[in-house]
């Protein structure tokens, strides 16, 4: 008969070695992970993609040469000067599909509450009396966030691409070669932006709901006023004031795509250095945040 | 006019939802210091911010010298001073111009104001702080800045809650000082605290809520004769132990003795009078080193009570 | 543990936020097994805990902890402190159990054991059946109780407790010091404990350093400090007795009598010698009355402390 | 009442304009002086376009997203504040009667407001309307008259505006712990939308009468250009400010209600 009592015990298990921010970026996804929304819209991202593969496949199993009728159709101008050829524009449509109702809700309801909620709840005096530093925390959880954003979104649009070229004629690679490296550079730049820049603002406002409402007057202001300064003064830089705009430049720059389509639009050079800027002030912040609540030297 | 007592409370119940806080209370205070007692969670600070108007009962009411305490009670004030158990202060304030206010408030302004902050802060020994903001503070400076508010106008009764959570001895030392001279000169201090040492060296007067009822109203000596249903323990040292066990047991003052490992007699009697006179008897002869009787302070009363009926 | 090292060694720390000396040259070494630090508000305490944790750098002198300086490399040496802040504090968004278990991890243990001992944890401070609740919705006790729980998750060899009683209701600071207790006593685990509850110091801490104002103002054994008063006695007197009739008849007899802590209580002095028990019970017994108590009269920790903070004026 | 009533009026304007709780508002009211500074450097077209398009585009913004979001800084944070851990409880035991500490807290809070309305109207218009005046085309609509008169009809329409959504502001905060969101949904919503979208709800709306003072304020005739929203019957001047006050003061009385029920937790 064994008998035990609930009492305390020294470990006598070997202690890994991995460093100290991994179970870190391991508890930001769980902690993500438990918002209802969170899951909703993962899920919906990924049957999106499932879905469009599933129309590529359609199409190629009913109208095997689907593309070279597409293609003579829009030589013939049957919609205008449009081409009905899927190249490096198609992906970009597809890119914004995926930033504006996913990556944008996904990063707000993923991180709106990481930092303000470990600052009323004084995690940080609980971490950093451990072997975590504050670059180790900021650095976990920046790779966790980034990281999912990326997954749910970057990841289901190399499946399709993969599809696509997998199934495309011959020169079709050359059409969309850009893509991967496009995708994930621009992809990169807009997660790591808004993971800095929500986690600085939580860390000023240390309250989730102030956080929202923070980022959406920073949205409202900035988009009005890209907006109505384009209008009015009649200079496409005006509109790297307005934070889409930038996201779209970008995009469209690394994508290798000629974002001349529309003139009223900023240049790539600005719209890039906005987005670092951001990033850079957002570093700035959290830095200094952290700084403050440990006073490591 | 008959006065009223300061503190008056009948069926004073409250609900959070489903979550009771308070139920049925009944208390009426005149005059000294009152311990409020309780586990966490039995009702006191509950109890006191209904006290204060800051939450309506549910059912019954509270009368501060005889005016009924509601959101519209702000008159009887004047005659109350209250600290909250809660570690709360405005945001970015020092804690002179926190004084200040709560003396505006009163309707005193300007100099006069700074003068009464300036007295309070020296009665907490604050004044070398009084241009610290209060979140640089620590917790101990910034109880001592509560309970300066509450003295600020020297008012009749002071509701105390957990005031000395987080003082260091020095302070609490002064506190407790503070407080018995607030009822020597015929104020009344209810104080609501854990630290029962404390408590009991300076009133034997207390109020124990649990589960957010009354268990025990009244002095110390009163509640242990009425608990009464447990036989009474003296714990003996000395040298001659076991005749003075053999001589109790044989004179019918104890239904039980027993030797601990330390070589301690423990004597369980219900003629407690007896017993002690007894042992005072035996005593001159020698043998004796040391004795006490066990539950006799607070601690052990607050215990046997909880114990007894939360269980 | 084979620890040749002292826990603790201190060597002329002395710590500076901006131009505000924290800490001033302390110096004193703790061997081990528990020591308390006491101190007024802002004698340093806190500071000397975080700079202990490399928290804070010092401006000069340094901190060796188990024989090695705080300041290099103190991550790796915060793995072997368990540190338990005055203020309520846990990393929220998870269950009770995953966010201890979680703090393990962050110290370098695997999953499996993480989650093994933080369980066990739970049990052991009393929350085995809050386990997989919030802790936001904890009340005050429990999060105290917690807050041991996280500071030992990761097995520490010592444990820094900042008022680890706060707040708490007699029972359970009955609770949280008896398991800190066991901890010590069965498991070797020593105790830095910052406290201002004086009879918590008495029970768990065999030495104590006494701080104001960032100086060491003294560093000695709990027994020394409360060293009996030669001969002294304390009695107290059944509640419906005469207290001014017995206190005039040991007067006669040349004895110093001055009041206790409680109304019926009596400290009795001979200036002149020991006060033998029979004496007392003598008195007693002339001045008709029976006594409820009878014992010896330990200076408390309480009298040490305030002695040793004599020369600051407040 | 006047010592209460001061002091807690000193204690907003303390809280609101001595920390960082002010550096939001500023930086709000700084929104309209740097759309002005962009429109100076990129499109100079002229006195007179400078003039138009601080009538037409930069006070309607003004109206839009500056006022909502400058009374909601000022205002909600600073009971959050006080009612969040019970700090209030300091307040409300004190021989005070509860509308002295709100109105207080209302009128300091307002006074912390007047040097950023000042900014954020004074300096676009000093932007647009000092040096290079090459490009006027002259006429009396753009002289240094007309430029003030449009200048303090602006701070007008929003000092009015202020006083009636802060007292909405006020009242949420004394009545509701998710303050922000019902904040955001009345002020947003059914101010700066409802009231300038023609419908049934809009003369509902503080908005309309905002609007509708800009209009006979600022000298702005033309209702259909910019961003001005179309009113087919602009309520008057006097019809407005009657409206407005009405506002204020019931919302400062929902506020005391409010605080006489509201348990302080």
């Amino acid at each position: 008969m064994a008998f035990r009592a609930s009492s305390y015990s020294r470990y006598t298990g070997v202690k890994s070695k991995r460093p100290a921010w991994v179970p870190v970026m391991f508890s930001t996804w769980g902690r993500g992970w438990k918002s209802k929304w969170v899951r909703r819209i993962t899920t919906m991202s990924l049957l999106l993609a499932i879905a469009l593969t599933l129309l590529l496949y359609a199409l190629n199993v009913a109208i095997p040469d689907w593309r070279t009728i597409a293609q003579s159709l829009g030589e013939m101008g049957v919609a205008g000067d449009r081409s009905f050829q899927i190249t490096n524009a198609t992906y970009l449509g597809l890119l914004n599909l995926y930033i504006h109702p996913f990556l944008l809700p996904l990063s707000l309801l993923f991180g709106y509450d990481l930092i303000a909620g470990d600052l009323r709840t004084n995690a940080l005096e609980a971490y950093f009396a451990r072997p975590l530093t504050p670059w180790g925390y900021l650095f976990g959880r920046t790779a966790a966030y980034a990281g999912f954003l990326l997954a749910v979104t970057l990841a289901p649009m190399l499946w399709i691409w993969l599809f696509d070229v997998s199934t495309g004629p011959d020169g079709h690679f050359h059409d969309v070669a850009r893509v991967p490296f496009g995708m994930t550079a621009a992809m990169t730049l807009v997660a790591l932006t808004m993971s800095l820049l929500i986690q600085a603002i939580t860390a000023i406002t240390r309250s989730g709901l102030w956080t929202n409402l923070v980022l959406l007057v920073v949205f409202f202001f900035s988009g009005g006023m890209g907006t109505i300064l384009t209008e009015v003064t009649d200079n496409p830089e005006m509109g790297a004031i307005a934070f889409w705009n930038d996201i779209y430049v970008v995009s469209a720059g690394f994508m290798g795509v000629d974002h001349e389509i529309s003139t009223r639009l900023p240049s790539f050079g600005l719209a890039l250095t906005v987005l670092l800027a951001i990033c850079g002030g957002s570093l700035l912040v959290l830095t200094r945040a952290l700084h403050k609540r440990t006073l490591v030297g | 006019m008959t006065s009223s007592p300061a503190i008056r409370c009948v069926g004073l119940s409250r609900w959070y939802g489903e979550v009771q806080g308070l139920a049925g209370l009944d208390i009426s205070i005149d005059s000294g210091v009152i311990g409020l007692l309780g586990p966490n969670g039995s009702g006191k600070s509950t109890l006191m911010r209904m006290l204060t108007g800051q939450i309506r009962p549910s059912r019954g009411f509270v009368e501060l010298f005889g005016v009924r305490m509601g959101p519209d009670s702000h008159d009887t004030f004047r005659r109350v001073g209250y600290s909250p158990g809660e570690d709360v202060h405005f945001e970015n304030e020092r804690g002179i111009d926190f004084l200040k206010l709560l003396a505006g408030l009163q309707g005193e302004g300007g100099p006069a104001a700074i003068k009464r902050a300036e007295e309070a802060l020296q009665k907490v020994s604050m004044s070398e702080y009084a241009g610290k903001k209060m979140s640089a503070m620590s917790k101990g400076m910034r109880q001592r800045i509560k309970v300066a508010q509450a003295l600020l106008f020297e008012p009749e009764l002071l509701l105390l809650d957990e005031p000395l959570n987080g003082m260091d001895p020095v302070s609490r030392r002064s506190l407790i000082d503070l407080v018995r001279n607030h009822a020597t000169i015929g104020g009344t201090v209810l104080l609501a605290s854990h630290v029962l040492h404390e408590v009991e060296s300076v009133t034997n007067r207390v109020i124990l809520l649990h589960h957010g009822r009354l268990l025990a109203e009244g002095r110390l000596g009163e509640i242990r004769e009425l608990i009464g249903r447990k036989p009474r323990r003296v714990r003996l040292i000395g040298t001659s132990l076991r005749s003075i066990a053999g001589d109790v047991l044989s004179k019918e003052l104890a239904t039980g003795v027993s030797f601990e490992d330390t070589g301690a007699l423990l004597i369980e009697t219900r003629q407690l009078n007896e017993l002690l006179l007894h042992l005072s008897d035996i005593g001159t002869k020698g043998g004796i080193q040391q004795f006490d009787v066990e539950d006799e302070n607070l601690e052990a009363i607050f215990n046997l009570l909880v114990g007894d009926f939360s269980e | 543990m084979s620890e040749t090292k002292p826990v603790l060694d201190l060597d002329a720390l002395t710590v500076r936020y901006g131009s505000f000396q924290a800490l001033t040259g302390i110096t004193a070494t703790f061997q081990g097994g528990s020591l308390a630090l006491l101190g007024p508000n802002g004698a340093g305490k806190s500071t000397m805990l975080r700079s202990i944790l490399g928290l804070v750098p010092p401006a000069s002198g340094q901190a060796l902890l188990f024989g090695k300086d705080t300041s290099q490399k103190s991550a790796t040496l915060r793995g072997r402190i368990g540190y338990m802040p005055e203020r309520d504090c846990w990393v929220g968004g998870m269950s009770g159990v995953a966010g201890l278990a979680h703090l393990a991890e962050v110290c370098g243990f695997p999953r499996e054991d993480a989650m093994l001992r933080a369980h066990d944890l739970l049990h052991f401070v009393g929350l085995g059946e809050e386990r997989y609740r919030d802790v936001s919705s904890f009340s005050v006790g429990m999060r105290q109780r917690y807050k041991l729980a996280s500071a030992l998750v990761h097995d520490p060899d010592v444990l820094f407790l900042d008022e680890p009683t706060n707040g708490l209701d007699p029972r359970g600071r009955a609770y949280m010091l008896d398991a800190i207790d066991r901890i010590r006593q069965e498991h070797g685990v020593h105790i830095i404990l910052a406290s201002h509850l004086l009879p918590d110091v008495e029970r768990l801490c065999d030495q104590v350093w006494v701080l104001n104002r960032g100086h060491l103002k003294a560093a000695d054994s709990v027994a020394n400090l409360t060293a009996a008063a030669r001969g002294a006695k304390r009695v107290r007197l059944a509640a419906r007795d005469d207290v001014a009739a017995f206190s005039e008849q040991a007067r006669s007899a040349g004895i110093q009598v001055e009041p206790g802590k409680h109304d019926d209580e009596l400290l009795l002095t001979n200036p002149d010698g020991v006060i033998e028990s029979e004496q007392v019970f003598a008195l007693a017994a002339q001045s008709k009355i029976s006594l409820s108590g009878l014992q010896p009269a330990a200076r408390s920790l309480e009298d040490a402390f305030l002695e040793a903070l004599a020369d600051t004026t407040f | 009442m006047k010592t209460p009533l001061s002091v807690m009026r000193q204690f907003a304007l303390r809280q609101n304009l001595l920390s960082v709780k002010a550096l939001p508002v500023f930086g709000i009211a700084l929104f309209p002086s740097l759309m002005a500074f962009a429109f100076r450097v990129f499109k100079d077209a002229g006195l007179h376009s400078r003039f138009d398009f601080y009538g037409e585009y930069l006070a309607p913004i003004f109206l839009y997203l500056v006022l909502p979001f400058f009374c909601m800084t000022a205002i909600l944070p600073l009971m959050h504040s006080l009612y969040d851990k019970g700090a209030i409880g300091y307040l409300v035991t004190r021989p005070t009667p509860r509308w002295v500490i709100l109105l207080g807290l209302y009128q300091g809070a307002l006074l912390a407001m007047i040097p950023a309305l000042l900014l954020a109207v004074i300096t676009p218009l000093l932007l647009l309307s000092i040096g290079d005046t090459s490009g006027a085309l002259g006429g009396d609509s753009a002289s240094t008259g007309a430029w003030f008169q449009r200048a303090i009809g602006l701070f007008g329409v929003l000092f009015m505006g202020s006083a009636a959504y802060s007292a909405v502001c006020l009242f949420l905060g004394a009545w509701s712990k998710k303050a922000a969101i019902w904040g955001f949904g009345l002020l947003i919503g059914w101010g700066a939308t409802i009231g300038s979208v023609p419908g049934l709800l809009q003369p509902t709306s503080p908005h309309r009468y905002l609007f509708g003072l800009l209009r006979e304020w600022c000298g702005i005739k033309e209702a259909w250009t910019g961003f001005f929203a179309p009113d087919l019957d602009p309520p008057g001047v006097v019809l407005s400010i009657v409206v407005l006050i009405s506002a204020t003061a019931l919302f400062l009385w929902m506020a005391w209600r409010a605080s006489r029920s509201r348990d302080i937790l």
